[in-house]
C-alpha cells in the first residue's frame, strides 16, 4: 500500500493550480481497468477530480513527459517523483533536457508498483475491479470471492530490487523521505556473469529472437532522447524498422545499451514495457555494474552536474583485457 | 572465409593515425611480416572508434577487430585513448556478456616506435582468431557469399 | 465431429508434421505464449492467446522479395521466394482467425499479393474456441463469436478431450490425415462448454462496447476531434500496438546491401513511426497526434469505407494488455463515440 | 556519383615486386563510379604527378585514388597534385599498398588480393569525400602573459622583443614574483635581485608591454587568434599615473602594524605600503582591510602628505577589456601550509621556518637586513637543522603532501647550508635527506662543494620529531647509513615545503578551458613534443605552473614559450584543419556529452530556434564546434548519441563505407 | 614456511605493500623506543620487503614496540610499519602454536570485571 493518499496528492495539486503556482499537473489517469493507468496533463482541478489516481500500478515515469510538458505549458507544470523518477528527473536536468524553473516537482514516497503479470498469476485472468488497501484485492470473473494479493509478492522487478527510496530532486516532498538502499540489482548479472559463454549466448539468443523492434524500451526510456535515434536515421547507416536477423536484434539492444550507459538511471522502464519480456534491464545493468567495478560507484541522476564514467576518465584506468580477466 | 579448405580469418585493424598507423608503417620500413587476412583503417585517433563500426565489421563478416593507439598518456590529442580505453573495456565487456568470444576483440597500444609490436601483435592476434574459427555469434547471414 | 484425448495432442502433432510443418502456441521461458514450430514433446499452452499474433505466419515481420547481384558494373535480379512450405498452424483464437479476412481483403485484392497468397495457400488454420475469455477480450464488439471460431478446422478443448470440426476442403484433409488418431464423437460436450462460456462472455467488462458510432463515411465527423489531443497526449510513439496487432498490415520496403549484392525486403512498419510513409517532400503526419489519429481512423473508419464495413479491429485486446502506456482503442471508442458500452 | 580516378604505383619494384599492380588498377576499374584506372612506375614522381593531372582533365574525375606507399609518406603531395588539377584537395585518398601491403607480404597472390581490397576501400570513402575547405581566422597580434613572476617577466620582453605587444596581468602590486624574494640563486650564488630587477625595468620601459599590476584576469572568451579577455583591475586607491613612489605616504601612514607579505609576515609594513625598493611599478598601494579612512573615514594623512594628488580613496575596481591572439599562463608556485606537519612544529615555534622564509631572513632587504638571527629572540643560532621532502614524495595523506619531487629543494637547501657555512662557520649545519637529487649542470658539483668544502653534516635520514623546550628544538632524526636515532638540540630548523600551483591556477584553467592534472599543474599539449603548449589553442605554458622548475628551466621555457607565441602571432590569419568535427543541429540535443569529452574546449552550445513538427517554433540548445579550436580528433563523435556530432574527413559513413569494402 | 613464504604471509595479514617504502627513515625518526631495539622500524621494512625475516622472528625487537603508531601515522608513503611489526609478531606467535584462540574457549574467559573489549582485540588477534 502506498504510504501517501491518492487525495492528499490531488488536494495538493488543486492547490497548487488554484494559487497560480503551476498551470499543469502530470499525473496518473483512470484507465479502463483499475490497473492500465495513462501517464496524463491535468489541466484544473475537476480534471483532477475527475480521473486522477495513486495506487500500486502508477509505474509511470513521468520525467521524459516533462521535455513536451514544458515546451507546451505556459507557466509550470506540477510533476509528481516517486524516488527512481527523481533520478531520470536530474539525469535530464544534467543534460539540459528541459527548463528546470518550468516545472514544480512534488517527491512522493514509494512502496513499489505491482506487475499486473505476477497478479494474474496469482488471481487468474479475467479481471473485473482492483482495490489498493492494505493488501490487493482482486475480483475476477472466475473467483466467486476477491483474491486477496500482498503487494511484495507481486512487485515489478525494479521494485523487488529498489536501488532507493531516496529523492533526490524536488521542490517539495510529501510523505516520509526514504533511503538510498543496498539492493540485490545485480545479482542476476553475476549470475550471467558465472555462466560459460555459450550458456550466456543461449540466454540472450533466447530472449532477443523474441524482440519485435517495437521500440517501446527506447520510446519509455528517459535517457533515449535523442532529436532523431541512429535506428530512425536511414544516413546513420543502422536504421531499420525491423530486427532483420539475429545480428541486427543484438546490434540494436548492444547500441542502444552503449548509447544510454553512464546516462541509464536504471529505472526499469525498458523491461517494464517491454511487450516480450525481454530482460533488458540486464544489459543496462551489466554497465552500471562494470562501471562501478572498475571506475568507482556512479550513479547515474544522482546529482545534476556529475559527470557519466563514460565521459570521463584516469590515467590508471583498467585496459579492456583486464576488465575481462578480473571476471575470469 | 575457407581457402583451399584452410580458415583465414579475416581481420580489420582500426589504427590512430599517430601511432599505431606510424608502428604498422614502421613494420613495412623493416620488412615484418604478419598475415594478409588483417586490413588496416586509418582514423585520426583511436577514439575516434565507434562501437558501430566495430558491429558492422563482425556483420559483414569480421572474425576478428583489433583496435590499435597510442599509448596511454602519449596520445596525439591528450587524453582520446583514455575514452577509448573505457569505451571498448565497457564494450568488449558486453560483448562478453553476450556470450560472444572475447578473443575475438582486443584493443592494443602500438607506438609509431613499435613495428616489432605491431607485426608480433598482428601475428598472435590472428593466430588467436584462427584457433577460434569463424564469427558466427555476431555474423549477419545475408552479408555470406 | 472427430475427437481425441489431450494426451494424444502428441501423436497428432506427430502424425501431421510427417508432412506439413505443425505450429502451436508454446508456453515460453518469459511467461508468454508463442507460436513455435513443433517438436517431439512440446506442449500446447493453456494460455488464452500469443502475444505476437498468428498474422506472421502470412505477412511475416520481415520478408525478402527479391536480390540483386552487382558484379563489377552489372546488376543481376535473383528470385529468392521461398513461401511454398506447406504448414498447419494450431490455436488460433476466433479473433485471430477473424484477422485473416481483414488481411485478406488487403493482400488477395488485385494487385494479389503473391507472397501472401501462397502463404495463405500452403497454410491450414486449426482454429481454437476460447472458454476462458479474459477482461481485456471484446471481439464480441465485432460480432465474432469465440465459442464457434473459423478456420479450416474448428477445435475445442475440455478439460481431457480435443474435438475437430473441418469448415473447408483443406480441413477435411487435414481431418482425414488423422482420422486413425480420432474417433467420431457427438457435439454435447461442445455444445456445453459453448453455453458456459456465453454466460461470460456476457458478463465480460467490455461486453456492452458497440461499433454502433463508426463505420465508413464517418470522417469529418471524427477526424477533428477535440479529444484527439488528449488521447495522444502520453504516447510514446513506439509500435507496440501495431506489431501486436493482428490486423495491421502495413509494411515498408527496404534494400540491403549486403556487400556482394542487394536483398530487398519487406518488413512491417507502424504508422505510430516518425518515418512511416516518408516521402521525398518529408512525412505527412508530423505530429504524433495525427499518426495516433491515422490508426484508430484507420480500423473504425476508412478501413470499413472502403472494406464493406468490415471494421479492421477485432477486440483480441492485444493492444489494451501490451500498450506501454496503457492507452487503446477501447478508450478511444469510448471517448470518441461517445460513451458507449 | 563521384568519377573516380585510380592511380596505382609501382614504386619502382617495392609494391610492383609482390603486387601485381596491373591486376590491381584492371580490378578496381570495374569499382562502381572508377572511371579510369593505370599503373605507374613512380606516381610521386613530377611524371607521375602531370599523369594524375592529365587524367583529371581528360575523364573530368571528381574524386582521386592513389595506390601507394603510406598516406603519411605522399598525401599531401597528392592533394597538391589534385589542387594543382583544380581539385579539391581532400578528394583524394590514399590506399596504402606499400608499407601495409607489399613491405609485409612476399606472396604476389596474396598481396595483390589484399592491394585491391585496400584500393577498393578507399574508392568506397573517396565517394562519400566531399570537399573541404579550411577554415580561415584572423590573429589578433597581442600577447597575454597571466603572472609577472621571472616566467611571465622572460616569456613578455621575448615576445615584445619580436615586436609584438603583450600584456602582462600580475595579482600582486608588483612583479617579480618569487624570484624577487630569493636572496641568492643556485649554482652560480648570484643575488636574485642583481639579475631580476634590471628585467623588471626592461619590462617595464618596453614599448610593447602594458602592464596590469594588482590584476586579474576575470573572464576569458573566444578561442586561439581570438581571445576576448576581462581584466579586473583592482582598486589600489592611488593612481598610478601621478604617483612618484617618494615613499612619504609609507613613512607617514600611522597603520604600520600590517604584517608584511613579502617578507612572509616575519616583519610589519603600513597600511600603505610599497612592497619593496625595487617595485614594478613602483607606486604605493592602500591596504583597504587595514586602511583607518578608507575603513571608517579617519585619517587621511597619506593624501596630505602626497605632493603628487596621487591618492585617490574613491578609487573602484576597473574592468578592462582586450584582444588577444595568444595567452601564456605563468602563474607560479607556493610552499605548501606547513599546518598539517606538527611533527615539525612549525606553528608551536617561531624558530622552525620554511625555506623560502629563510630566504628573507639572509636577504640584505630583509627583515633582519641579512643577518642571521633566530627569529624568536634575535639571538645567534648555533645549531641548524635543515629538512628536506617536507610534503614532497608524500602519498600517505592527500591533505598533508604532494606525491611529486618539487624539484628544487635539493638545490636550494644545499645554497642555504652553504652560505650559512660560508657567513658564520661557528653554525653547525645538519642537512637531513631522502635522496639528494642534483641532475643539472654543475648541480652536483655544488652540493658536493657544500659538503666537501663548506662541511655541511648530510644526513641520510630524515627528522621524526621536533619539540620546542627551554628555548631550544630538540631534533630527533633517523641516521639511516649509521643505524642510529640522532638527538639534536637545534637553535632553528628550516623546512624545505613542498610546492603547489599557485591557487588562482585552478579557476583560470576553467576559464581557458585548458586541462589540469590532478596536482593542478597544467598539462601541457604532449609531454615530450609539446611541452610548452596546452592542449588548448592559443594557450602556452611558462614556468612552474606546468610542474616544478628552478630558474633556469623556468626561463629557458619562459623563452619557448614566447617563440611559439611569436610564430603564432606572426601570422596573419590560422589556416584550420579541415577535418574538424561538426555538429548537425537538427539532429543534436544539447545534452553535453561531446564537451565533455573535448580536449580543447571547442564545444560550446547556444539556443536555437527550430520550427517543430506540430509547426511550433521552439528553442533548443545545439552543439557548436569552433573550428578554429578543434583538432579533429573524432572523440565527440563517439560519445554522441545521436550521430549528430561527425568528423569531416572521417565521417561515420566514410569509415563505414571503408569497413563494408574490406569486410566482403 | 620458507622466507618467501613467510613474506607473503606477513603482507598478506598486515594488508600492507612495503614496496611503498621510499627510505626515508621517518618512522625510525619518529619512534620512542628506537633504542631499545636492536633492528629499527626502517629496518623491519626493508627485511620484510626483502624476504629477509629470520633474524627478525627471533628478534627480541619485535616486542620493543609499543605499537603507538608513530610511525603510522608519519610515514610520507602510507606504508605502516607498526602494522607490518604486528603482523610479524604473529607470526611467531603462530609458530609457537599454542596461543591460538578458538571460539568455543571464549565463553570460560569471560569475567564480569574484564573490559568486553579487550576480549575481542585478543580474540581477533589470537584467532586470525
Amino acid at each position: 500500500m502506498q504510504k501517501v493518499t491518492a487525495s492528499q496528492l490531488i488536494d495538493r495539486a488543486a492547490a497548487l493550480l488554484s494559487d497560480g503556482s503551476v498551470s499543469a499537473v502530470l499525473g496518473w489517469k483512470q484507465g479502463e481497468f483499475d490497473y492500465d493507468i495513462t501517464p496524463a496533463v491535468f489541466a484544473d482541478e475537476q480534471a483532477l477530480r475527475d480521473a486522477f489516481v495513486w495506487n500500486d500500478f502508477c509505474g509511470a515515469n513521468f520525467s521524459k513527459y516533462l521535455l513536451k510538458a514544458t515546451k507546451k505549458v505556459d507557466g509550470k507544470v506540477l510533476v509528481f517523483l516517486k524516488p527512481c523518477d527523481t533520478y531520470s528527473f536530474n539525469q535530464l536536468l544534467t543534460e539540459h533536457r528541459f527548463d528546470r524553473d518550468k516545472v514544480y516537482a512534488i517527491g512522493i514516497p514509494c512502496e513499489g508498483m505491482a506487475d499486473i503479470d505476477k497478479v494474474k498469476a496469482q488471481s487468474g485472468d479475467g479481471i473485473v475491479s482492483i482495490a489498493c488497501g492494505e493488501t490487493i484485492q482482486v475480483t475476477t470473473l472466475y473467483n466467486d470471492a476477491p483474491v486477496s494479493v500482498e503487494l511484495a509478492d507481486v512487485l515489478e522487478e525494479r521494485c523487488a530490487n529498489c536501488k532507493s527510496k531516496k529523492h533526490v530532486a524536488y521542490d517539495e516532498l510529501l510523505g516520509d523521505e526514504g533511503d538510498v538502499l543496498d539492493s540485490a540489482r545485480f545479482d542476476e548479472v553475476a549470475q550471467l556473469e558465472a555462466m560459460t559463454p555459450d550458456e550466456r549466448f543461449a540466454f540472450w539468443q533466447e530472449h532477443l529472437s523474441r524482440c519485435i523492434r517495437c521500440n517501446a524500451c527506447r520510446d519509455v526510456c528517459p535517457a533515449c532522447t535523442c532529436e532523431k535515434c541512429v535506428f530512425d536515421n536511414p544516413a546513420s547507416g543502422v536504421e531499420n524498422k525491423a530486427p532483420a536477423n539475429e545480428f541486427e536484434e543484438k546490434m540494436f539492444h548492444i547500441i542502444r545499451a552503449f548509447h544510454v550507459a553512464g546516462r541509464c538511471t536504471d529505472c526499469g522502464e525498458c523491461s517494464r514495457v517491454c511487450p516480450q519480456n525481454i530482460p533488458l534491464h540486464l544489459l543496462n545493468r551489466k554497465f552500471i555494474k562494470d562501471m562501478n567495478d572498475n571506475y568507482g560507484e556512479y550513479q547515474a541522476g544522482a546529482e545534476v552536474g556529475s559527470r557519466a564514467p563514460l565521459v570521463d576518465f584516469t590515467l590508471d584506468d583498467p585496459e579492456a583485457a583486464d576488465v575481462l580477466d578480473r571476471r575470469g | 572465409m575457407q581457402v583451399n579448405g584452410e580458415f583465414k580469418p579475416l581481420i580489420v585493424a582500426f589504427c590512430c593515425n599517430w601511432c599505431s598507423y606510424a608502428g604498422a608503417d614502421l613494420a613495412g620500413n623493416n620488412r615484418l611480416n604478419y598475415p594478409a587476412e588483417v586490413k588496416i583503417i586509418r582514423v585520426p585517433c583511436s577514439c575516434r572508434v565507434n562501437p558501430t563500426f566495430i558491429l558492422r565489421a563482425f556483420q559483414r563478416g569480421a572474425d576478428g577487430v583489433i583496435l590499435c593507439g597510442c599509448h596511454p598518456g602519449d596520445c596525439h590529442y591528450t587524453s582520446g585513448n583514455y575514452y577509448t580505453r573505457r569505451r571498448m573495456a565497457m564494450l568488449f565487456s558486453m560483448l562478453d556478456y553476450l556470450g560472444i568470444e572475447r578473443e575475438r576483440t582486443r584493443v592494443e597500444w602500438v607506438s609509431a616506435a613499435e613495428g616489432a609490436k605491431f607485426a608480433a601483435t598482428m601475428n598472435d592476434f590472428v593466430a588467436q582468431v584462427t584457433a577460434l574459427g569463424e564469427n558466427k555469434r555476431l555474423e549477419d547471414l545475408r552479408c555470406k557469399k | 465431429m472427430r475427437k481425441c484425448a489431450l494426451s494424444a495432442m502428441n501423436d497428432i502433432f506427430a502424425a501431421i508434421a510427417s508432412s506439413k510443418t505443425v505450429y502451436l502456441p508454446v508456453d515460453g521461458a518469459d511467461g508468454n505464449a508463442a507460436f513455435t514450430k513443433w517438436e517431439d514433446g512440446l506442449v500446447w499452452s493453456h494460455a488464452l492467446n500469443t502475444v505476437r499474433s498468428p498474422k506472421d505466419f502470412f505477412f511475416p515481420q520481415t520478408e525478402d522479395l527479391m536480390a540483386f547481384k552487382t558484379e563489377g558494373k552489372t546488376i543481376e535480379v535473383i528470385d529468392i521466394r521461398k513461401e511454398s512450405e506447406d504448414f498447419v498452424i494450431f490455436g488460433v483464437r476466433a479473433c485471430d482467425v477473424k484477422s485473416f479476412d481483414v488481411l485478406d481483403r488487403v493482400f488477395l485484392s488485385e494487385p494479389v499479393d503473391s507472397f501472401y497468397a501462397s502463404r495463405r495457400e500452403h497454410g491450414v488454420i486449426v482454429s481454437l474456441a476460447c472458454s476462458r475469455p479474459s477482461e481485456t477480450c471484446f471481439c464480441g464488439t465485432f460480432g465474432i463469436d469465440a465459442t464457434a471460431p473459423a478456420g479450416d478446422v474448428t477445435a475445442w478443448k475440455t478439460e481431457d478431450t480435443v474435438y475437430f470440426e473441418a469448415n473447408t476442403a483443406k480441413g477435411a484433409a487435414l481431418l482425414k490425415d488423422i482420422e486413425a488418431l480420432t474417433e467420431e464423437a457427438s457435439d454435447d460436450a461442445v455444445k456445453a462448454q459453448q453455453e458456459k462460456t456465453k454466460t461470460i462472455l456476457a458478463k465480460l467488462p467490455l461486453a456492452n462496447l458497440t461499433t454502433e458510432a463508426f463505420g465508413g463515411g464517418k470522417t469529418k465527423e471524427f477526424f477533428n476531434h477535440p479529444a484527439w489531443e488528449e488521447l495522444s497526449q502520453a504516447c510514446l510513439g513506439c509500435g507496440t500496438c501495431t506489431f501486436v496487432c493482428p490486423t495491421c498490415q502495413c509494411y515498408d520496403i527496404k534494400e540491403f546491401n549486403t556487400g556482394n549484392g542487394v536483398v530487398r525486403y519487406r518488413c512491417w512498419d507502424s504508422c505510430m513511426y516518425s518515418e512511416f510513409t516518408k516521402m521525398a517532400h518529408g512525412n505527412n503526419r508530423l505530429t504524433q497526434k495525427e499518426r495516433f489519429r491515422q490508426r484508430f481512423m484507420h480500423k473504425l473508419v476508412y478501413y470499413p469505407e472502403n472494406n464493406d464495413g468490415l471494421f479492421s479491429c477485432v477486440g483480441c485486446g492485444r493492444c489494451l494488455s501490451k500498450c506501454p502506456i496503457s492507452m487503446n482503442i477501447v478508450k478511444v471508442m469510448k471517448t470518441i463515440g461517445g460513451n458507449n458500452g | 556519383m563521384q568519377r573516380i580516378g585510380v592511380f596505382v604505383c609501382w614504386c619502382g619494384s617495392n609494391i610492383a615486386g609482390t603486387v601485381d599492380v596491373k591486376a590491381v588498377a584492371e580490378a578496381l576499374s570495374h569499382e562502381p563510379g572508377v572511371v579510369f584506372s593505370t599503373d605507374y612506375q613512380y606516381m610521386c614522381s613530377q611524371a607521375g604527378q602531370d599523369m594524375i593531372k592529365a587524367s583529371v582533365a581528360e575523364h573530368h574525375l571528381t574524386g582521386i585514388v592513389v595506390c601507394s606507399c603510406s598516406p603519411r609518406m605522399h598525401e599531401a603531395t597528392f592533394r597538391k597534385t589534385a589542387t594543382a588539377a583544380g581539385l579539391n584537395p581532400y578528394m583524394v585518398e590514399i590506399a596504402n599498398i606499400r608499407e601495409q601491403c607489399s613491405w609485409v607480404h612476399k606472396d604476389m597472390p596474396i598481396g595483390t588480393e589484399k592491394a585491391i581490397i585496400l584500393g577498393k576501400a578507399a574508392v568506397a570513402k573517396v565517394h562519400l569525400n566531399a570537399p573541404l575547405t579550411p577554415g580561415e581566422s584572423p590573429v589578433t597580434k597581442r600577447a597575454l602573459v597571466i603572472g609577472g613572476g621571472i616566467a611571465g617577466i622572460q616569456t613578455a620582453l621575448d615576445i615584445a622583443d619580436a615586436g609584438f605587444k603583450v600584456d602582462i596581468v600580475e595579482k600582486k602590486p608588483t612583479i617579480g614574483g618569487k624570484m624577487a624574494q630569493l636572496d641568492k640563486t643556485f649554482p652560480t650564488l648570484d643575488c636574485a635581485a642583481c639579475i631580476l630587477t634590471p628585467k623588471m625595468v626592461d619590462v617595464a620601459q618596453h614599448e610593447n608591454v602594458r602592464i596590469f599590476s594588482y590584476s586579474e584576469v576575470s573572464e576569458v572568451k573566444g578561442f586561439v587568434g581570438n581571445f576576448d579577455v576581462t581584466i579586473k583591475k583592482h582598486a589600489r586607491f592611488v593612481k598610478e599615473d601621478l604617483c612618484t613612489g617618494c615613499g612619504a605616504c609609507v613613512d607617514k601612514c600611522p597603520m604600520k602594524k600590517v604584517p608584511n607579505e613579502f617578507n612572509l609576515g616575519m616583519d610589519n609594513r603600513p597600511a600603505i605600503y610599497i612592497p619593496f625598493a625595487q617595485a614594478v611599478p613602483k607606486v604605493a598601494t592602500i591596504d583597504p582591510a587595514h586602511c583607518n579612512m578608507l575603513k571608517n573615514g579617519k585619517c587621511g594623512l597619506c593624501a596630505r602628505v602626497c605632493t603628487a594628488g596621487a591618492i585617490d580613496y574613491t578609487q573602484q575596481d576597473e574592468y578592462v577589456q582586450e584582444k588577444y591572439g595568444a595567452i601564456v599562463v605563468a602563474t607560479g608556485f607556493n610552499p605548501i601550509s606547513m599546518d598539517k606537519f606538527d611533527e615539525f612544529a612549525y606553528n608551536q615555534s617561531k624558530d622552525v621556518i620554511t625555506s623560502l622564509e629563510f630566504e628573507r631572513l639572509t636577504n640584505a632587504a630583509g627583515p633582519t637586513a641579512g643577518k642571521l638571527l633566530r627569529p624568536s629572540d634575535g639571538a645567534h643560532p648555533h645549531t641548524l637543522v635543515f629538512v628536506q621532502c617536507v610534503g614532497s614524495r608524500c602519498t600517505a595523506c592527500a591533505e598533508k603532501g604532494k606525491e611529486y619531487c618539487s624539484k628544487i629543494c635539493c638545490m636550494y637547501t644545499a645554497k642555504h647550508a652553504m652560505l650559512v657555512r660560508d657567513k658564520y662557520p661557528d653554525v653547525d649545519v645538519y642537512v637531513f635527506y631522502i635522496d639528494v637529487r642534483t641532475p643539472g649542470k654543475n648541480f652536483d658539483e655544488f652540493y658536493r662543494r657544500a659538503v666537501e668544502e663548506y662541511g655541511v653534516k648530510y644526513i641520510k635520514g630524515t627528522v621524526g620529531k621536533v619539540v620546542p623546550e627551554n628555548g631550544v628544538l630538540k631534533v630527533q632524526a633517523s641516521d639511516l647509513l649509521n643505524n642510529k636515532q640522532l638527538h639534536i638540540d637545534a637553535d632553528m630548523v628550516v623546512l624545505a615545503a613542498a610546492i603547489e600551483p599557485d591557487r588562482s591556477a585552478r579557476p583560470l584553467a576553467t576559464m581557458l578551458t585548458a586541462s589540469m592534472d590532478t596536482n593542478d599543474f597544467f598539462t601541457e599539449a604532449h609531454p615530450k613534443l609539446r611541452p610548452v603548449e596546452s592542449p588548448t589553442a592559443g594557450v602556452f605554458l611558462s614556468g612552474a605552473c606546468q610542474g616544478p622548475k628552478d630558474i633556469p628551466e623556468t626561463v629557458s621555457q619562459a623563452g619557448a614559450a614566447a617563440s611559439k607565441v611569436i610564430g603564432l602571432l606572426a601570422k596573419d590569419k590560422l589556416m584550420g584543419n579541415p577535418c574538424v568535427a561538426s555538429s548537425n543541429e537538427a539532429m543534436c540535443n544539447g545534452c553535453s556529452s561531446c564537451a565533455n569529452v573535448c580536449p580543447y574546449g571547442a564545444i560550446t552550445y547556444e539556443d536555437k530556434e527550430f520550427r517543430m513538427p506540430d509547426r511550433t517554433v521552439a528553442l533548443r540548445r545545439v552543439a557548436k564546434v569552433n573550428p578554429a579550436v578543434c583538432q579533429g580528433c573524432g572523440c565527440c563523435t563517439v560519445a554522441c548519441p545521436s550521430g549528430a556530432m561527425d568528423l569531416n574527413g572521417f565521417k561515420n559513413d566514410q569509415i563505414l563505407a571503408e569497413v563494408d569494402a574490406i569486410c566482403k | 614456511m620458507n622466507n618467501a613464504q613467510l613474506r607473503d604471509e606477513v603482507i598478506r595479514i598486515s594488508g600492507v605493500n612495503p614496496s611503498k617504502c621510499m627510505g626515508c627513515g621517518k618512522c625510525s625518526a619518529t619512534c620512542p623506543a628506537y633504542d631499545e631495539m636492536e633492528f629499527h622500524p626502517h629496518q623491519f621494512v626493508s627485511m620484510i620487503k626483502n624476504g629477509d625475516l629470520a633474524p627478525l622472528l627471533k628478534s627480541d625487537s619485535l616486542f620493543r614496540c609499543l605499537s603507538c603508531f608513530a610511525c603510522v601515522e608519519r610515514c610520507p608513503r602510507g606504508v605502516e610499519p607498526a602494522k607490518l611489526i604486528e603482523a610479524v609478531r604473529l607470526q611467531v606467535i603462530r609458530e609457537k602454536g599454542a596461543n591460538h584462540l578458538k571460539p568455543e574457549s571464549v565463553p570460560a574467559m569471560v569475567d564480569e570485571d574484564l573490559p568486553g573489549q579487550l576480549l575481542v582485540t585478543a580474540f581477533r588477534k589470537y584467532a586470525k
